[in-house]
């Protein structure tokens, strides 16, 4: 198939140009974002118009492997919610949940407008809990009984922000970001289908397509977040240059260097042949 | 120190991932000298790993604590040691009593796998009545999925010329295939991007500190 | 007074066995069918007039729990992930809420093991019908039956390529694949490695076998020096040409790409099970202007092939290929068995259209193992 | 005898993985699962023989001083360095034959064994995988070149798949009106995809599957036995 016998200064000319549109959209951020899906946007919608002093939960359902399209959608949420004034309770169902969580609170308060958010009043990391649907069903009736103490060992007592906090029912919306079993479907199960709290959530690009049957009339789940896209949409909304943005940018910008390498490859080797032809063409004459 | 050994262990990771990178260029010293540490330190890590994550606790730690109720792992044991005799000439074919039995049953589980789960569970996905679609983009795809399944596997029939007519229902089968090449490999230029990107923003954020 | 007590009793005794006799309730447990003993068929059979049911199981210490149950009971229930031969209690507790009553009936059951999985019935006949169809064609070739095989381009160029690196005086580059001896691919690579091992020994050319896995490299060796016998050239086999690098994939692959570039072999055979390394491998191979043969079953990893390589052998052909090198009538013969194969995967399919198309379900839920 | 008996083995251990797929019955039910647990065990010992090969074959390169032969000692230094750090101190939660090596731990952060793996091991591994990167970028701008059918059909389907995948291409056909949502790039890619693609996709799987039946029986009949190699 190879047509173009490219020579070596033609590959390494392609490198280079591949490389520096990776990196200069990476170091440069433009910003670009794309159009920004309904369904992304009606996730955006629940948290935004949630009144302040309200809480809401994350649940981290994920782990290292995926954090690259998560864990922007977890500092977004986050950083969203506290400019709305809300509260945040953490959670997990997936044993490195708790890290990441931490991970992505940390990543927030690096945001100067978000710098004097306090642990134990503007949000709390309650650890990973075994047992997955289980888990959740007992929160339905005390979630105090299920975190009696927090990821570090603290008293569920001495967490002032937790006061009003009895059950599910008390949450103003829940966003479980995950990556597989337990996770997302088990939030629309029981938070929603039996609890009737809004559910919305997060998930790898690849899993997406799976969850999208729940986006329905009865807002199963109420709007999805797929992959690194849907990130970037959501910083979009909150105006923010964040990591999805970037590296989404980085994508746009490589997907359309390739596909002006097809076109410069197609005019080079349409060049050659007729050259080629030209030349034959001399010999015969 | 660890504060100090991490951003050695840092300075290490960025210099090797631009001694791979130089390889793009060409050839050169640098590249050697990542490859050969490549290799070595992989080789060195695969035996350790299998001996703490297969060895030790499916094997020897079964057998010293309860050597009569795993009586049974004596013959995976024996069969082991038996590959060992390949390192020397004279006793190597003794091997091929561990390696027929590994092919035999790794032959069998391969033929049944293969046959219920990309024969028997792809012709039960492609016997669909294409007209049960509610579009009408869903109706032609559904007779492109029928038509592109069997064109496609007469292409691979061997038993005959393929020339006449014989030749059109093969011919359609390339069609599908180079449509199908195509798309896939569009398809996974975003993972492989994902994949410069991490390695470049390791550079960026974790060796550089450009925060931006 | 005793006795009117005693009549009340009998009185009661009677109401109960004759509304035992109207309502018949009735619950059994059976073994379900055709499995591995993992579970059991509940089923009861209630009057009228009890508004909600509850099932129990009776743990270790003979006590009764309530199940958790994802659906909502109706006349039956199947209990599964049970253990073999293992005695289980349930009861089933029917509630009245008007007259606040309730009843409740026991019934023990135990899982037996099976001999045989009804469902894969259609998957056993399969089996059978393309086992014998093989069979049937290699003994039909051993008798001395000629079959016809129509060209594979990918492996006519064979010669071609160890051709082209004998008049350079280059090596040839095997790589078998990135599998274990457990995959077929691996093996339907090696034996493609004896036939080309075999002619590189006639050309008097160098054949490099960099393994991923050391019994990998152990069936290769073993090949490779069966090849080198039947050209005779026994002297000419060069044991430490075939070697082990790594298990590691990347590991693999970078030290095969610094032998493609500093020994630049004339041909690069990339035959067997490839993931996401083909495309390294193949790109470097191009660039140092080789003779490039790919092939694989792994269809996610064809395209990059295919865009990189002189000649793809695609799915199926990496099977054919030794037959078709070879020429071996048994192998030939069976190949003639994967053809029958095709022709009656097409006829099922078409079948089960129609038979879909005029309502029919019943064909794809026999072939599926559906109802089990 | 030194060939017939690997064949009647490799014959019967195929013959009791095929019974066990159909009989739910002990013993055959849980045949399969420590079958392979065998063949874990059996391919760690074989291990060594790998690590023996690629000693040797270093060795030998660094005693004649043939080219290179400074990067192939320094090859048989990490990975004499890897099966050091691993036997002495062990990895992650493992001990070694020195215990958990707690003071080395803390003055490294990590385990030797793990440090080299997070700080040498990973990202060249890492990086070598994004080589891809670049690859499919040099791959498409030579090989998508409009010339047959064939080719172009390859072209046209890898095109718009890229399209559609990118903000770039909802935005060239976005203005398209919502009765020609078909023709949007991202809805063409996933037709691509959902329907000619899974079409070849299975006729590769489905042929394939019948090659491996073949090649399967035969290795079970004894009929492919290369792999055992030569009578002696």
């Amino acid at each position: 198939m190879s047509v173009n016998t490219s020579s070596h200064t033609e590959r390494r000319i392609v490198f280079l140009i591949i490389f520096l549109a990776v990196m200069v959209p990476l170091i440069f951020p433009i910003g670009w974002g794309s159009e920004v899906s309904p369904i992304a946007r009606m996730s955006y919608d629940l948290i935004d118009e949630t009144p302040a002093g309200k809480y809401g939960l994350i649940s981290f359902d994920y782990e290292a492997s995926t954090i690259t399209e998560l864990q922007p959608m977890a500092v977004a949420q986050i950083e969203h919610a506290w400019s709305k004034g809300q509260k945040i309770i953490a959670t997990a169902l997936w044993p490195q949940g708790p890290q990441m969580a931490e991970a992505s609170f940390a990543e927030a308060k690096r945001n100067p407008a978000y710098a004097d958010k306090e642990y134990g009043v503007d949000y709390v990391n309650l650890g990973y809990k075994v047992g997955g649907i289980v888990t959740l069903q007992a929160m339905g009736s005390s979630i105090r009984d299920v975190y009696p103490k927090d990821s570090s060992g603290k008293n569920w007592d001495d967490l002032p922000m937790l006061k009003g906090i009895r059950t599910l029912k008390d949450l103003a919306w829940v966003s479980s970001l995950s990556s597989g079993v337990p996770g997302l479907k088990e939030w629309v199960m029981i938070a929603h289908d039996v609890h009737n709290v809004p559910v919305t959530g997060g998930t790898t690009a690849v899993s997406a397509p799976g969850f999208l049957p729940y986006v329905n009339d009865q807002k199963q789940l109420h709007g999805l977040l797929g992959g690194l896209k849907a990130a970037s949409e959501y910083e979009m909304l909150i105006d923010k240059k964040g990591p999805a943005t970037t590296k989404m940018d980085a994508q746009s910008v490589a997907h359309i260097v390739i596909l002006l390498l097809i076109t410069l490859g197609n005019i080079t080797a349409f060049r050659r042949k007729r050259a080629k032809a030209n030349l034959t063409g001399g010999q015969n004459a | 120190m660890p504060d100090l050994m991490n951003t050695i262990g840092i300075w290490l990771a960025a210099f090797f991932t631009f001694c791979i990178f130089s390889f793009l260029y060409r050839d050169n010293p640098f590249y050697k000298l990542a490859e050969q540490i490549f290799v070595g330190l992989s080789a060195g890590y695969g035996l350790i790993y299998v001996v703490y994550s297969t060895m030790v606790p499916n094997l020897f730690a079964k057998l010293s604590q309860d050597f009569s109720g795993n009586l049974i792992l004596l013959i995976p044991f024996a069969l082991g040691l038996m590959m060992l005799t390949r390192i020397y000439p004279k006793t190597q074919w003794i091997s091929r009593y561990p390696i027929s039995i590994v092919i035999g049953t790794s032959a069998a589980i391969s033929v049944m796998r293969s046959l219920k789960t990309d024969l028997l569970l792809q012709v039960g996905a492609t016997i669909i009545n294409p007209f049960q679609g509610s579009t009408a983009s869903e109706i032609s795809g559904n007779l492109l999925v029928i038509i592109g399944t069997l064109c496609g596997v007469y292409f691979f029939y061997f038993s005959k010329k393929q020339e006449g007519l014989a030749k059109i229902p093969s011919k359609i089968g390339v069609y599908f295939l180079m449509v199908s090449f195509g798309a896939t490999f569009g398809y996974t230029v975003m993972a492989r991007i994902s994949l410069l990107i991490g390695r470049l923003e390791f550079l960026r954020k974790d060796w550089l500190h450009i925060i931006n | 007074m005793k006795h009117i007590y005693y009549l009340l009793i009998v009185l009661l005794l009677l109401q109960s066995a004759m509304l035992w006799a109207n309502t018949t309730s009735s619950f059994t447990i059976s073994d379900k069918p055709w499995d591995k003993g993992e579970a059991l068929i509940l089923n009861w059979n209630l009057p009228d007039g009890y508004d909600r049911l509850n099932l129990q199981k009776a743990d270790s210490l003979m006590v009764y729990q309530d199940m958790e149950l994802d659906e909502p009971l109706v006349s039956g229930f199947v209990d599964d992930n049970l253990d073999p031969d293992e005695t289980y209690h349930y009861r089933l507790i029917a509630y009245n809420d008007a007259l606040a009553d309730s009843i409740f009936i026991e019934a023990q059951g135990q899982p037996k093991e099976n001999w045989f999985y009804m469902h894969k019935l259609s998957f056993l006949l399969l089996f059978l019908i393309l086992g014998s169809a093989i069979v049937f064609y290699v003994m039909a070739a051993r008798r001395g039956k000629d079959f016809y095989i129509r060209r594979i381009s990918g492996l006519d160029s064979m010669e071609e390529a160890i051709g082209r690196a004998t008049e350079k005086g280059k090596p040839i580059l095997f790589v078998p694949g990135i599998s274990e001896l457990d995959d077929i691919q691996t093996i339907a690579s090696l034996s493609i490695l004896g036939q080309l091992a075999q002619r590189a020994a006639e050309y008097n050319t160098e054949i490099i076998v960099p393994c991923r896995f050391a019994m990998v490299l152990s069936a290769a060796r073993e090949v490779v020096k069966e090849a080198y016998l039947k050209a005779g050239r026994p002297d000419a086999y060069r044991e430490d040409r075939i070697f082990y690098l790594t298990d590691d994939q990347f590991g693999y692959v970078a030290g095969i790409d610094g032998i493609i570039v500093r020994e630049e072999p004339a041909a690069n055979f990339f035959l067997g099970s490839f993931y996401a390394e083909s495309l390294i491998l193949a790109e470097t191979g191009l660039s140092t202007g080789a003779i490039q043969t790919a092939g694989t079953a792994n269809a996610h990893q064809l395209p990059f092939f295919v865009v990189s390589c002189d000649y793809t052998l695609i799915g199926e052909e990496l099977f054919a290929a030794s037959a078709y090198l070879s020429r071996d009538a048994q192998q030939v013969g069976s190949l003639k068995g994967h053809d029958f194969g095709k022709l009656l995967v097409i006829l099922l399919i078409v079948v089960g259209i129609i038979l879909e198309i005029a309502g029919q379900g019943w064909f794809k839920s026999f072939l599926m193992g559906a109802g089990s | 005898m030194k060939r017939n008996i690997p064949l009647i083995l490799a014959f019967v251990s195929g013959l009791i993985v095929i019974f066990s797929e159909f009989i739910p019955h002990r013993p055959f039910s849980s045949i399969v699962d420590s079958l392979q647990e065998w063949f874990m065990i059996i391919s760690g010992f074989a291990m060594l023989l790998g690590v023996m090969s690629l000693l040797r074959m270093n060795a030998a390169k660094v005693s004649t001083r043939s080219p290179d032969w400074q990067y192939h000692l320094i090859g048989i230094i990490s990975f004499g360095l890897m099966v050091l750090m691993g036997a002495l101190w062990g990895m992650e939660e493992q001990a070694g034959i020195l215990g958990q090596g707690a003071s080395i731990s803390a003055w490294l952060g990590k385990k030797p064994f793990d440090y080299t793996y997070t700080h040498v091991f990973v990202p060249l591994s890492a990086t070598l995988f994004s080589l891809l990167a670049f690859f499919i970028a040099s791959a498409a701008y030579r090989a998508f070149i409009i010339r047959t059918l064939e080719s172009n059909l390859l072209m046209i389907a890898a095109v718009i798949v890229i399209l559609g995948r990118t903000g770039f291409g909802t935005m060239l056909t976005g203005w398209l009106p919502e009765s020609y949502r078909f023709w949007h790039l991202p809805n063409l890619a996933d037709y691509i995809m959902q329907y000619p693609n899974t079409a070849a996709q299975r006729a590769i799987m489905i042929s394939a599957a019948l090659g491996v039946i073949g090649s399967g029986l035969r290795i079970i009949l004894g009929i492919e036995r290369s792999y055992l190699g030569g009578d002696k």
